[in-house]
């Protein structure tokens, strides 16, 4: 190794990243910011280079704990390399865009992405698992609609709950255990469940999921790229960390990895397509973690590590289809593919990269996690996973890319996309491409060695090549008798109902009742009531008795309460 | 009977007092009223320490002086405390100050408002409030 | 620009290169296309198997039947499902109060 | 004695004494000279000599288990009048000096834009009587003279509170309203000494802590327990007998809120420490019962009930003066747990918590100099317009949240350890709603501080941040966050405190 690399060994790439973002969210100037984009990424990529031996660095103290801020092994380096990657990546794609939120918002997220995944104790876990939260809020406040302001509040409530529930469960933990360490956990204690839900939250688990498909349709264009690569596949990380191999994720991620097809199948909005479809990703990876094999945990990060960048590929087309027609409604699009071919190919590598086709990055690494079920001999994971992946995942990515690109035309006035944004999903769309042919390069990155397992076999080719003939088949056919895709401009209901609606109209309800109580009591009374609703007014309203400014006579009344508490309780004290 | 309530007659005053004056606190609504009740309480305390120092029997703490000896203690004599008295004092100085302080401070609010009534004072400072809006 | 366009209406199909012909009729191509692989895979996969269709006995047979019933399930499930949980585009929007009555998104 | 470090042998042997006594001194020329700035200056001086005494004591009792005794006037205790340092107070000194210097700093440009011209001599005269008030309660071995610095720490109090009726008139009923609690809390604290008295017949704590240790069973004993605590805790604005505190608090001068906020409530804390593990045995059963029935209950109904109050206020002060009375439940939390940890946990929070109200107030102050802001609503565009103080006040608040790498989270962190060690998940549980809610009204605040724009006109009155305001803000803000990393010093200051507390009790 270079001299040069020397000085980075041990330094944590987050903090390049995370400096970076600072000094972009502070600077005024356009293209210092987006050098700072391109730059970041770039240190942190040398300082992952640079840290080319497994171990602890950037051990802060902290008196009582410690602070391990850069764990390098071989589960975390692979999630750190491919979040640089797509930090980088999205600096490319991002650099025609001006503006200053969004800019340091990404590099932030990126590095305490990449900070979470190196903690090697739940505190700095937890930290970064905010920062994370806190820094892709702006994202979606970017977007500048009242419906993103409201989504992006939501986002943000779910995702802090999920650091408090974090923080809570690792006290928990640390007082049962005595150790911050985030290492196997498991869930046979409370604060075992307390994390596996905190992670669950950003992991997508169902009925945990609805902020996903929410929020990521609303954020901006570039921003919905970043946030598709961050959040969950950090969540994926801490499971592995945390509870690989145990068996209620299987179910977990089964159930994940089947139920959002149904509703990518009937979104109309092409981005919260791709959002369900994420959340069928992440079930792969969860029944991986939950296999808990050497397989099939190689397969969800080696998922993990494509579904990165090809979900981002997607979210990157789709960017750009926002940028040029101000709209991703399949009811809206079609046809693009004459005014937008280049956008329109990388759009097709990223969807049969998504679907898994030979010589493709899905297919090197969905196979593995399918192995992986085979090994373990779950049939039922392993049946449910094929109907998942190469039958209906391929429906929902081929929904995609038809609704937009072919199809029936709307939109004939647009122009190619920016070369900048061209050129980050050439970028993304060359590894993907590059993945599937080069696969050893990816299997290298794996936690654990497999040189001798061998994706391009006969039968395992052939037997996926049949899949998703038979899915583009059906495809076809629903499409030729116009049973699909759908046309029409609608929202389905999903888990947030009952907290949008649900919840929403109970607090309506209760507001509205309020209201007509207050009402109630302020006409029905007499007037030698009035007297006591003035009262209980004075008490209650913000300068009333409660905290108004002469509480002293109230005061020394509470003075005697708490006397003849202490003096009960003291008098009836057993002598020790 | 008697004996036991006429040895515990000053605590029995004491508590009266004390209740007394905690209650004209608590429920007053004028601010001279209040202070009239905080001396009244304090007053009960001040009542307690001096039933403390007495014993029953017992001489003022009046020593005989002696030339050439100093003071002279006779064993045979039971003396009262002195200690508690010598608190108290400092414990008059002390309420006699607060009351002095509470009083300017009721001069001042009276300046400031018109009234020393408390609901008056709140009425004010709720419609000072109000016409600021919440 | 007119001219084409009175060419290319559908009054008078059959006028046009092969290339249109294909072109328009690329949906129905690729089905058909897509069809025959199908059945070619499985035809492959019966003819050189000794045990009928699963030519890979560890690999759970025909397997490969999955996608064409799943896709089947997944559309008319998403179907039933738009027909169940189907509200307009505004309804959260409209729901909290972010649009008025007459109001649009 | 120990011999100082620091001062000359002769000074050093009489620090406790000295620290007490050259403030009240100096209070008498402060209040003769007339002029602002003599008064000013005078007064900083007394702080200054009283902060060298303070960290003259420090120093001599970091030894384990020191303890300095200073016979006042030469008779030995518990016969005379004894000063008493030990682990714990001497803590508490160093914080209410160095304080009361910060605050001093901040209040020449505060202090002449809050308080007319005639009144400043006078004002800093009544400061120095409380300060020396305070260092008195803080210092003294016996029961009885606490009693009387209690009351020469409030009558100055309630007078500097009054002060505030230039700017609003009800600084005089909130001054009013603290006299008459303050003077029921003192008293019921005097008849809970007397009690002690009656049933021992000594007023030194030192003496009282050997002699209460039999007596458990006592009646008296208990009853005398009773008084103090409720008296003390109506000092230390123990939900709910925190009534006094967000009027006295928001319409004070600023420095005023800032000295009171960093130091008064903090005293009464100790003075409970010192009389719940120090003069009563921890290990009787009535003080563990009324800690753990009426007080934790109390602290963690403050803990959310304060800071819900907090949410709806629309002074600014008076929503920081909501969330101290949570605050406070937290450090009552500590002490309730009853034991080493959470004594441990408390002092720290103690600490931590003067360090951020500190900042607040000072920010809040500046505010106030240079715009007149005092509601929330005003606030909006202050960031820009005065980015040094606005990010201090930031700062402070993410303490406030408990934010990782701010001392909030430290002590939060602590107490947390504390209650999961008694196994009281509701305690922990009740820390995190309370921090969540902190985090609603800190937000109220900073998102008028730097997201909203700034309002016409009021980039015309731009007035910079006085440099004497700056130099403690910024200092205690950078403490906030030096001690939030390097945590080390603080939680060895309030272990060692927590030993002293409760080795001294159970030793003697």
């Amino acid at each position: 190794m270079p001299d040069i690399l020397a000085v980075l060994n041990g330094v944590s790439p987050a903090w390049f990243l995370i400096v970076a973002g600072l000094l972009a969210w502070g600077a005024p100037w356009s293209p210092v910011r987006k050098a700072l984009m391109l730059i970041g990424p770039c240190f942190a990529l040398l300082a992952w280079f640079a840290t080319h031996e497994t171990g602890v660095y950037g051990v802060i103290d902290l008196g009582p704990f410690q602070l391990e801020t850069f764990r390098f092994d071989s589960l975390s380096r692979i999630w750190v390399l491919v979040f640089i990657l797509i930090a980088f990546i999205n600096g490319v794609y991002a650099l025609h865009e001006r503006n200053r939120m969004t800019d340091g918002a990404a590099l932030i997220y990126a590095g305490a992405a990449v900070g979470a995944v190196l903690s090697g104790d739940l505190l700095t876990l937890f930290f970064f698992w905010e920062l994370t939260a806190l820094a892709s809020a702006p994202l979606i406040f970017a977007a500048g609609a009242p419906m993103a302001h409201r989504a992006g509040l939501r986002y943000l409530a779910i995702q802090v709950l999920s650091g408090v529930l974090l923080l809570a469960g690792a006290a928990v933990w640390a007082s049962q255990t005595g150790s911050w360490g985030c290492d196997a956990i498991g869930v046979d204690s409370a604060a075992g469940v307390m994390l596996l839900l905190a992670f669950g939250v950003k992991a997508g688990f169902p009925l945990l999921h609805m902020w996903l498909p929410d929020a990521y349709p609303k954020a901006t264009g570039v921003g919905s790229v970043v946030l598709s690569a961050f959040t969950t596949k950090l969540a994926v990380y801490a499971l592995a960390r945390g509870f690989a191999g145990e068996g209620a994720l299987i179910a977990i991620g089964l159930v994940m990895a089947v139920f959002p097809i149904v509703f990518a199948l009937v979104s109309n909005d092409l981005r919260q397509t791709l959002a369900y479809a994420l959340i069928n990703q992440l079930g792969f990876m969860v029944v991986g973690v939950g296999l808990g094999n050497e397989l099939a945990l190689n397969g969800a990060a080696a998922n993990a590590f494509v579904g990165v960048i090809y979900m981002a590929l997607m979210f990157m087309t789709l960017g750009a289809v926002l940028h040029r027609t101000g709209t991703v409604k399949a009811t809206e699009l079609g046809g693009l593919f004459k005014s937008m071919p280049v956008t329109g190919v990388c759009a097709i590598i990223g969807a049969l990269s998504v679907a898994g086709v030979p010589l493709f990055s899905g297919f090197v690494a969905k196979t593995l996690i399918l192995s992986g079920a085979h090994y373990a001999h779950n049939d039922l994971a392993y049946a449910i996973l094929v109907y998942a992946s190469a039958g209906v995942m391929e429906l929902s990515v081929l929904k995609v890319v038809y609704c937009a690109f072919f199809g029936e035309a709307r939109h004939h006035q647009v122009r190619e996309a920016p070369q900048t944004m061209l050129l980050g999903m050439a970028l993304a769309a060359f590894l993907c491409v590059y993945l599937g042919v080069d696969y050893r390069a990816l299997y290298e990155l794996l936690p654990f060695g497999i040189d001798d397992y061998e994706p391009y076999k006969l039968n395992n080719v052939f037997g996926q090549v049949q899949l998703l003939l038979g899915g583009a088949f059906v495809f076809a056919l629903a499409v030729g008798f116009k049973l699909f895709p759908l046309k029409s401009d609608h929202t389905i209901l999903d888990a947030d109902w009952f907290y949008r609606r649900l919840g929403d109209g109970a607090a309506r309800w209760g507001k509205a009742m309020g209201e007509l109580l207050v009402h109630a009591i302020n006409t029905a009374l007499t007037a030698g009531v009035a007297r006591l609703r003035a009262r209980l007014f004075n008490l209650f309203n913000p300068a009333g008795a409660l905290s108004r400014e002469f509480p002293s006579g109230l005061m020394a009344l509470w003075t005697a309460i708490m006397l003849a508490a202490v003096l009960l309780v003291s008098y009836f004290s057993p002598m020790s | 009977m008697i004996e036991i309530v006429a040895e515990r007659f000053n605590y029995a005053v004491i508590i009266i007092l004390m209740m007394v004056g905690l209650y004209a606190v608590i429920a007053t609504g004028n601010l001279i009223k209040r202070l009239v009740g905080l001396s009244i309480f304090q007053t009960s305390v001040f009542l307690l320490y001096i039933s403390i120092a007495k014993v029953f029997g017992g001489v003022p703490p009046i020593f005989d002086y002696k030339e050439l000896v100093g003071y002279k203690i006779d064993p045979e004599v039971v003396y009262s405390n002195p200690l508690p008295h010598v608190l108290i004092l400092t414990a008059i100085v002390v309420g006699v100050a607060t009351l002095a302080v509470g009083l300017a401070l009721v001069v001042r609010i009276r300046e400031a408002y018109g009234a020393i009534e408390d609901h008056a004072i709140a009425e004010a400072d709720y419609a000072f409030e109000l016409e600021k809006g919440f | 620009m007119t001219v084409q366009r009175d060419i290319k209406s559908g009054v008078n199909p059959p006028t046009g290169s092969l290339a249109e012909r294909i072109r328009s009729h690329a949906g129905l191509l690729a089905t058909i296309g897509l069809g025959v692989l199908v059945v070619l895979g499985f035809g492959l996969e019966t003819v050189l198997s000794k045990n009928g269709l699963s030519k890979y006995p560890d690999v759970y047979g025909a397997y490969e039947v999955l996608p064409l019933v799943a896709g089947v399930l997944a559309i008319a499930l998403a179907r039933l499902l738009a027909g169940l949980l189907h509200r307009p585009a505004d309804f959260y929007e409209r729901a909290a109060g972010d649009l008025e009555e007459g109001e649009d998104a | 004695m120990t011999v100082g470090q620091w001062l000359p042998t002769a000074l050093a042997a009489h620090a406790p004494v000295l620290l007490v006594a050259v403030p009240l001194i100096l209070s008498t020329p402060a209040a003769i000279l007339r002029t602002g700035r003599a008064g000013w200056a005078i007064a900083l001086s007394g702080a200054l000599l009283a902060l060298l005494c303070a960290v003259e004591l420090f120093l001599a009792t970091r030894a384990d288990g020191a303890v300095i005794s200073y016979a006042l006037g030469g008779w030995p205790p518990p016969f005379g009048i004894e000063f008493r340092v030990d682990g714990l107070n001497a803590a508490l000194l160093l914080l209410l000096t160095g304080a009361a210097v910060l605050a001093l700093i901040f209040a020449r440009p505060s202090v002449e834009n809050e308080i007319n011209a005639d009144k400043r001599s006078l004002f800093y005269s009544a400061f120095l009587v409380s300060l020396s008030g305070l260092a008195g309660v803080a210092i003294t071995g016996d029961a009885f003279n606490l009693f009387v610095f209690l009351e020469i720490s409030s009558i100055p109090t309630y007078a500097l509170i009054a002060m505030g009726a230039n700017r609003d008139r009800r600084a005089l009923t909130s001054a009013f309203n603290y006299l008459v609690m303050g003077a029921i809390g003192a008293t019921f604290f005097v008849i809970g000494v007397g009690f002690l008295y009656m049933a021992t017949g000594t007023l030194n704590m030192a003496d009282l802590a050997r002699l209460l240790v039999d007596m458990d069973g006592d009646r008296v004993v208990r009853m005398g327990f009773a008084f103090i605590l409720v008296g003390l805790g109506l000092k230390a604005a123990l939900f709910p007998l925190h009534l006094w505190l967000p009027g006295a608090y928001a319409y004070a001068p600023s420095f005023v809120t800032v000295f009171l906020a960093t130091t008064a409530t903090k005293v009464a804390f100790y003075v409970i420490i010192r009389f719940s593990f120090d003069v009563f045995a921890i290990d009787s059963g009535f003080v563990v019962n009324a800690l753990t029935y009426v007080v934790t209950p109390l602290a963690i109904a403050g803990m959310i009930v304060a800071s819900a109050q907090a949410l709806f206020q629309t002074d600014v002060r008076r929503l920081l003066a909501y969330s101290s009375v949570a605050q406070a439940g937290y450090m009552m939390l500590g002490l309730g747990m009853g034991s080493q940890a959470g004594v441990s946990a408390g002092v720290l929070h103690l600490i931590n918590h003067a360090l951020m109200k500190g900042v607040l107030f000072m920010a809040l102050g500046a505010f106030a100099i240079s715009y007149g802001v005092r509601r929330i609503e005003n606030c909006k565009g202050l960031g820009m317009m005065m980015p040094m103080t606005a990010s201090a006040f930031t700062l402070g608040a993410l303490s406030l949240i408990g934010v990782p790498f701010t001392v909030g989270f430290i002590s939060k962190f602590y107490l947390i350890q504390a209650a999961l060690a008694q196994g009281w998940i509701f305690a922990v549980a009740a820390i995190l709603i309370s921090s969540v809610l902190a985090v609603f009204y800190c937000y109220r605040i900073l998102v008028n501080l730097w997201v909203t724009p700034i309002p016409e006109g009021r980039r015309d009155l731009a007035q910079p941040t006085p440099y004497l305001i700056l130099v403690p803000l910024v200092g205690l803000a950078l403490a906030n966050l030096v001690f939030g990393v390097h945590a080390a010093p603080l939680v060895d200051i309030a272990e060692t405190a927590a030993a002293a507390a409760i080795n001294a009790g159970t030793g003697s």
